[in-house]
């Protein structure tokens, strides 16, 4: 991957590794949020076929419990704060100031703050594999489960401070890319003329400046009660474990959305260039993200239905939620619309959109259907649910995201990455993930329980297991074909030019790999898809004035220093109070270099 | 160039002088000492939680709007803050409401049918 | 396209934003927004936990209004030096400047006394973190807040210092100080409704 | 739709017909893993009245579930085929279609309408209080086993309940430690057992039969969640009311010298600090299952081996090794120890 993420940014001269751990770049950045999150993405699949092996026939032996717990909890935060979430990072970096028209993000620097304190926090929560134990509760970490009396390891301390290090990290990228998008558009683009991946973008960075706070608290609370003996969620001394759960489903709900908006975004931008039509009903599908945004809020006591709410909150939440359904549904039928009429493009990048199609709106439908309590009752904590989860995240937020992948590959890299390896990906993608995950409807219908190690021969669900063990294979197989692919691409010549597919956003008018300063001239919008009015408009680009001196920020080591002291308060953290005052002390010399660091 | 039209642009100040700080400050300190003689009034319990609330509401909107002077600034702050605040807000009385009603706790965590042992045991 | 060639270098046009609003100020504003959702969760733990204590101290026993009320008084003074020292550095008084950053980081030091002496006299009266559900909610609460403060007095400190330097705190001091001023203003209303929960709403 | 375009009926027939087939596939998933036989623990076959209540909201879901998924699989595919691109082709340039989109903005607002109704008026009758005839049972969940109480008839047993057939039982919720969740999915849906709380949910068993129904808790509690299991016996209430009073009294002490031998062992290797058994001097510990009647049960180790000497002999000598995490220590018994405290056991009817 190495390769990758040089030849992806190889637009500055400097290419030492003190440049990159410098660099305020925010493709660079992005580069790095790419591949990271990608390399994650691998270690939780690791952990996922694991999982699925030691399922795969009745009374398996492949992991104890213990280890089987630590690997079911460490596959869903990988994958969804080490992996998804940095992927999807990833594009926003590169591609927010290229969407929006700006040179580089509002703060550039603390972008690059983010990417060190993500990339610490993942380093965080994976040593616990080797300090003890990793966490073994539950990505949700359930009270009193997740207390000192029943956790004794390490694990799940290592959970609280690898989320909250993860949170910082989310928190400050979020602000950021707010402030750039608001604040940074080029002359004439409005918000109803932002591309909607744009859009979606801007929600998802609500959503988590305002869920994370939460979850932050929560956290607190139970590193509270795990190292001070406080007992916010332990009810032998008068804490409810009951009140964790809205804690963390008030983050954790909107959090899905965190994962699945962006993908929607990378579908709303792919089908219309490759349909070569305009997106069916931009505002519809601009209003109805930022009506799931706002709902996503009030949603959170659907992941409760069976611990005794009561039947009025029952009924509120489940109204509330099955009301998210319809901007949903919403979505789906005008990114249908969008491809009615159109002469589409069957690239990969294409198949990938049009299977998001399908397999998210299977996500959809699961996930109305346990809307209704008396119907959760059934679905909730088995494996219809992690059938319903897969369908959503896999088939919707990684789809999206390698659609993404195949879609901009060449704009970062300058090369097209192979077609035909491309569909073999998404076929051994696809069959492998309707393989792995549909039997699990069938298993949930059939009663087995989600995050048991183990089960007997006799319950119907054999066949199923194996099934899904077989399809999680071909998944992995799938995954590993786009590694092939990208190592294949990497070694042949930039082949790319400046817009392969005939774009309509603005990163297409530039060159592959876009130069450090993006743009020679900041664009002037016109149109919602600015590049296709300039083209049916016959609008020149504008040229390059002579003497065209672009300032861009200078790099800076001070994001390094700030971060290692968050890493080393964290660390203290986990260890003794001595190493949580040098970190501080660390921090602190940083922010104030940075503050008097000249930018200019 | 088409950019925007500004709302405000850089130099302006709001237009509020020192005589005026002063007065807000009053203002608050008074209202503050009327929260607390509203507090040991001994009025009924649910009126006295409604005149705190409308009292420190009232300051809180003071403090953002002169002291931190969004009555002066670009709508779209006033905008970007009131989704933490009515949100912030929201979740303060739907977790209130939802634990409020809540009728099942048992005391100390205690079974209430349980057999006395039971209960204990689990604390390994 | 004649306008590029009008177009000023980048350095200049970062403050020229789309909506004429500092990226900073605007930074500020919305993580404020996100210290709501904070406060929020902390202030609903309070109120759930409130009469769930098992064993005293209870909160009529041990909360001394008087004294609290001192510190309010204190803190709410606070912001008003701070926006003094705020209109300083919009009008170019900058020895108000100063002498009001200074006035403000004193009281906030005044009020993070009274809070430390708060807590020894209720730890001494024996109520610790971890006697009842009123002592971790009541110090988890205010402690953060107390943090805050801590955080504010050194982030003025640092302006402070920076104003004493010969460059000062260059051309955006009047946006540095007035940014400062808003996290100050902000934990101080945060205070405003801690003080009215707690507090003031008897039990 | 398309017409215009070469070949468009072969692609909508081909669609509608790959489509189909697919969905039958799927359905024929669906109705095998709803089929009791070889599916114990199936969530589609309710034997009680709430169950059969929520049954019926539950079909209406999958129905409406079932449409939207040939709907949009369908429509996903026709428009993959028909406008795929072709040399010439043109894409229609339109940015919307107000009454188009006002019309599928309804179509997501009728369903979720058609859900929400039966959805609630269900509900308003399962989560009424149980009726006053109601068979009062409390079910306490402990890491890793299920704990039986009848209050009213001071009962006590473990992993296995009994209940009359065509009478409504309450079930109060309860845990000692974690959140444990009580599902038997043929008589009702999961409720959670939170420490702290009490939970209820009430049915009233349709159907008595020789074989148990199977339930298993749900709520991921730790080492040993998978090893949770327990089952409920639904019989007549002429059986019922025999098992309540053999339950109700003291255990058959043991004839045997072997099995007297095990009785002596049962208090020398420390088993009574643990265990109740009724009518054995001293055995009254409470920490783990009450054992008086461990002989009427069908299973030992909460549900996970059947209850024959051997399988007794096998979790006696390594309890760890077949429920991880188990509180039960390995006693390291001697064989002699183990044939004693097996013949014990085993007579405890």
């Amino acid at each position: 991957m190495a390769t990758a993420l040089g030849a992806m940014t190889h637009t500055q001269e400097d290419t030492g590794l003190w440049s990159w751990l410098t660099t305020v770049d925010h493709k660079r950045i992005g580069a790095v949020y790419t591949v990271a999150g990608f390399l994650f993405f691998l270690l939780g699949g690791f952990e996922a076929v694991m999982v699925r092996t030691q399922l795969a026939v009745p009374n398996g032996t492949v992991l104890d419990a213990d280890r089987y717990n630590q690997f079911f909890t460490m596959h869903a935060l990988t994958m969804i704060f080490l992996g998804v979430m940095p992927m999807g990072a990833g594009f926003f970096n590169y591609f927010i100031p290229l969407h929006v028209g700006a040179r580089d993000v509002a703060f550039p620097r603390l972008n690059a703050l983010s990417l060190w304190i993500f990339l610490s926090g993942g380093i965080l929560l994976n040593s616990s594999f080797f300090l003890g134990g990793a966490p073994n509760g539950g990505w949700f970490g359930y009270a009193p489960l997740s207390s000192i009396e029943y956790a004794k390891s390490s694990g799940m301390t290592f959970y609280v401070v690898g989320l909250l290090v993860l949170g910082l990290s989310s928190l400050m990228a979020s602000l950021n890319f707010a402030v750039t998008i608001i604040n940074m558009r080029a002359p004439g683009m409005s918000m109803m003329r932002l591309p909607v991946f744009i859009w979606m973008v801007l929600v998802v960075a609500f959503l988590l400046i305002l869920s994370l706070p939460v979850l932050t608290v929560g956290l607190l609370q139970l590193y509270f009660d795990r190292v001070w003996g406080t007992s916010f969620f332990s009810p032998s001394t008068g804490g409810d474990p009951i009140l964790w759960q809205h804690i963390f489903w008030i983050f954790g709900h909107p959090e899905v959305y965190v994962l699945i908006l962006p993908s929607m975004g990378i579908v709303s931008e792919v089908l219309p260039v490759m349909s070569k039509k305009p997106l069916f009903g931009y505002s519809a599908i601009v209003f109805a993200g930022a009506a799931i945004g706002v709902l996503g809020f009030g949603v959170w006591a659907h992941h409760m239905f069976t611990t005794g709410l009561g039947p009025v909150p029952q009924v509120v939440f489940s109204a509330s939620t099955m009301a998210i359904g319809v901007p949903t549904g919403i979505k789906i039928f005008n990114w249908l619309g969008t491809m009615y009429g159109g002469n589409i493009r069957f690239v990969t990048a294409t198949y990938f959109s049009v299977g998001f199609i399908a397999l998210f709106t299977i996500g959809g439908i699961s996930g109305v259907m346990h809307a209704s309590p008396p119907v959760d009752g059934h679905h909730q904590d088995s494996y219809f649910v992690v059938a319903h989860i897969h369908y959503v995240l896999f088939g919707g937020a990684i789809m999206g995201i390698f659609s993404g992948f195949y879609y901009w590959f060449p704009k970062m890299s300058g090369r097209l990455l192979d077609e035909a390896l491309g569909k073999l990906n998404f076929w051994t993608m696809f069959v492998g993930m309707n393989l792995t995950f549909f039997p699990m409807h069938f298993l949930g219908l059939a009663g087995m329980p989600r995050r048991i190690y183990t089960y007997d021969a006799g319950m119907g669900w054999d066949t199923w297991n194996m099934v899904a063990t077989i399809g999680s294979y071909i998944l992995a197989i799938g995954v590993l074909v786009f590694v092939v692919n990208v190592i294949k691409t990497m070694r042949k010549e930039p082949d790319a030019g400046n817009d392969p597919w005939g774009g309509a956003t603005l990163e297409w008018a530039i060159p592959s790999p876009p130069p450090a300063h993006n743009f020679d001239v900041v664009p002037e919008v016109r149109d919602r898809d600015p590049l296709w009015y300039n083209r049916d408009h016959g609008i020149a680009p504008t040229p390059v004035p002579e003497h065209n001196h672009i300032h861009m920020p200078p790099p800076s080591y001070f994001p390094l220093i700030v971060a290692l002291g968050v890493l080393l308060i964290a660390v203290g953290a986990l260890s003794t109070l001595a190493i949580v005052g040098l970190g501080a002390v660390v921090s602190v010399y940083g922010i104030w270099g940075w503050a008097l660091e000249p930018t200019d | 160039m088409t950019h925007m039209p500004q709302a405000e642009s850089h130099g302006e100040h709001p237009p509020t002088t020192i005589r005026e700080y002063v007065l807000i400050g009053i203002v608050l300190t008074v209202v503050t000492a009327v929260e607390l003689w509203v507090s040991y009034s001994g009025m009924s319990f649910g009126l006295l939680v409604g005149v705190l609330m409308v009292l420190s509401a009232f300051k809180f909107a003071v403090v953002v709007a002169m002291f931190m002077h969004l009555r002066f600034e670009n709508g779209l702050l006033w905008r970007l803050f009131s989704f933490g605040l009515i949100l912030g807000t929201a979740i303060i009385l739907a977790l209130t409401a939802l634990f409020w009603n809540d009728r099942t706790d048992i005391v100390g965590g205690v079974p209430a049918n349980a057999a006395p042992g039971a209960a204990a045991p689990a604390k390994h | 396209m004649a306008a590029a060639t009008h177009e000023p270098p980048p350095h200049v046009t970062e403050h020229h934003t789309t909506t004429g609003i500092d990226n900073r100020k605007m930074m500020m504003w919305i993580f404020l927004a996100s210290e709501c959702l904070f406060f929020g969760a902390l202030i609903s733990t309070y109120l759930i936990f409130q009469g769930e204590s098992l064993v005293g101290p209870l909160p009529h026993e041990i909360l001394n209004i008087p004294v609290t009320s001192a510190s309010t008084f204190v803190l709410l003074m606070s912001s008003l030096t701070m926006v003094l020292a705020v209109y300083g550095a919009q009008h170019g008084r900058l020895g108000m400047m100063k002498l009001m950053l200074l006035a403000t980081i004193l009281l906030g030091l005044v009020f993070l006394g009274f809070q430390a002496y708060e807590f020894t006299s209720f730890v001494h009266e024996g109520l610790g973190l971890t006697t009842n559900q009123f002592g971790s909610s009541f110090y988890v609460l205010t402690g953060f807040h107390g943090t805050h403060v801590a955080v504010g007095v050194l982030y003025l400190t640092s302006m402070l210092l920076a104003s004493q330097r010969r460059t000062g705190l260059g051309a955006d001091r009047a946006l540095h100080i007035d940014l400062a001023g808003l996290y100050w203003h902000f934990v101080d209303i945060v205070w405003i409704v801690i003080f009215t929960i707690i507090y003031l709403i008897p039990h | 739709m398309g017409g215009s375009r070469p070949g468009s009926m072969i692609a909508i027939i081909g669609s509608l017909a790959l489509v189909g087939v697919v969905s039958f596939l799927l359905w024929m998933g669906f109705a095998d893993s709803g089929d009791f036989a070889g599916h114990p623990m199936t969530t589609w076959v309710p034997k009680s009245d709430n169950a059969s209540l929520v049954h019926g909201v539950y079909q209406l879901i999958f129905i409406l579930a079932g449409a939207v998924f040939v709907g949009i699989m369908a429509l996903t595919l026709i428009f993959s085929l028909l406008y795929r691109e072709r040399p010439g082709g043109e894409a229609r340039q339109f940015h919307g279609n107000s009454r188009l989109e006002v019309v599928w903005t309804l179509i997501p607002v009728l369903i979720v309408v058609a859900m929400a109704v039966p959805t609630f008026s269900t509900m308003s009758v399962t989560s009424k209080p149980a009726p006053d005839n109601a068979l009062k049972v409390v079910a306490i969940g402990h890491q890793w086993w299920w704990e039986f109480q009848y209050p009213e008839l001071g009962i006590t047993t473990a992993n296995e309940l009994y209940l009359p057939v065509n009478r409504p039982v309450s079930v109060a919720l309860q845990s000692s430690d974690v959140i444990h969740s009580f599902w038997v999915p043929q008589l009702s849906g999961k409720i959670d057992n939170v420490p702290g709380h009490e939970n209820h949910l009430w049915f009233t068993p349709t159907e008595a039969r020789a074989e148990p129904y199977l339930g298993q808790c749900a709520e991921f509690c730790g080492l040993s969640h998978a090893n949770m299991r327990f089952r409920v016996f639904v019989a007549s209430t002429g059986d019922f009311e025999a098992w309540a009073k053999s339950a109700a009294g003291d255990r058959t002490a043991p004839t045997a010298d072997l099995a007297k031998a095990g009785e002596q062992q049962f208090v020398a290797s420390g088993c009574v600090a643990c265990h109740t058994v009724k009518g054995q001097a001293g055995a009254a510990g409470k920490i783990g299952p009450d054992l008086s009647h461990f002989a009427a049960r069908t299973t030992l180790a909460s549900g996970t081996l059947d209850r024959t000497p051997a399988n007794i002999r096998k979790w006696l000598s390594n309890p760890q090794a077949v429920k991880p995490g188990v509180l039960m220590p390995n006693l390291n018994l001697s064989p002699e120890a183990l044939d004693k405290l097996v013949a014990y056991l085993d007579g405890l009817k």
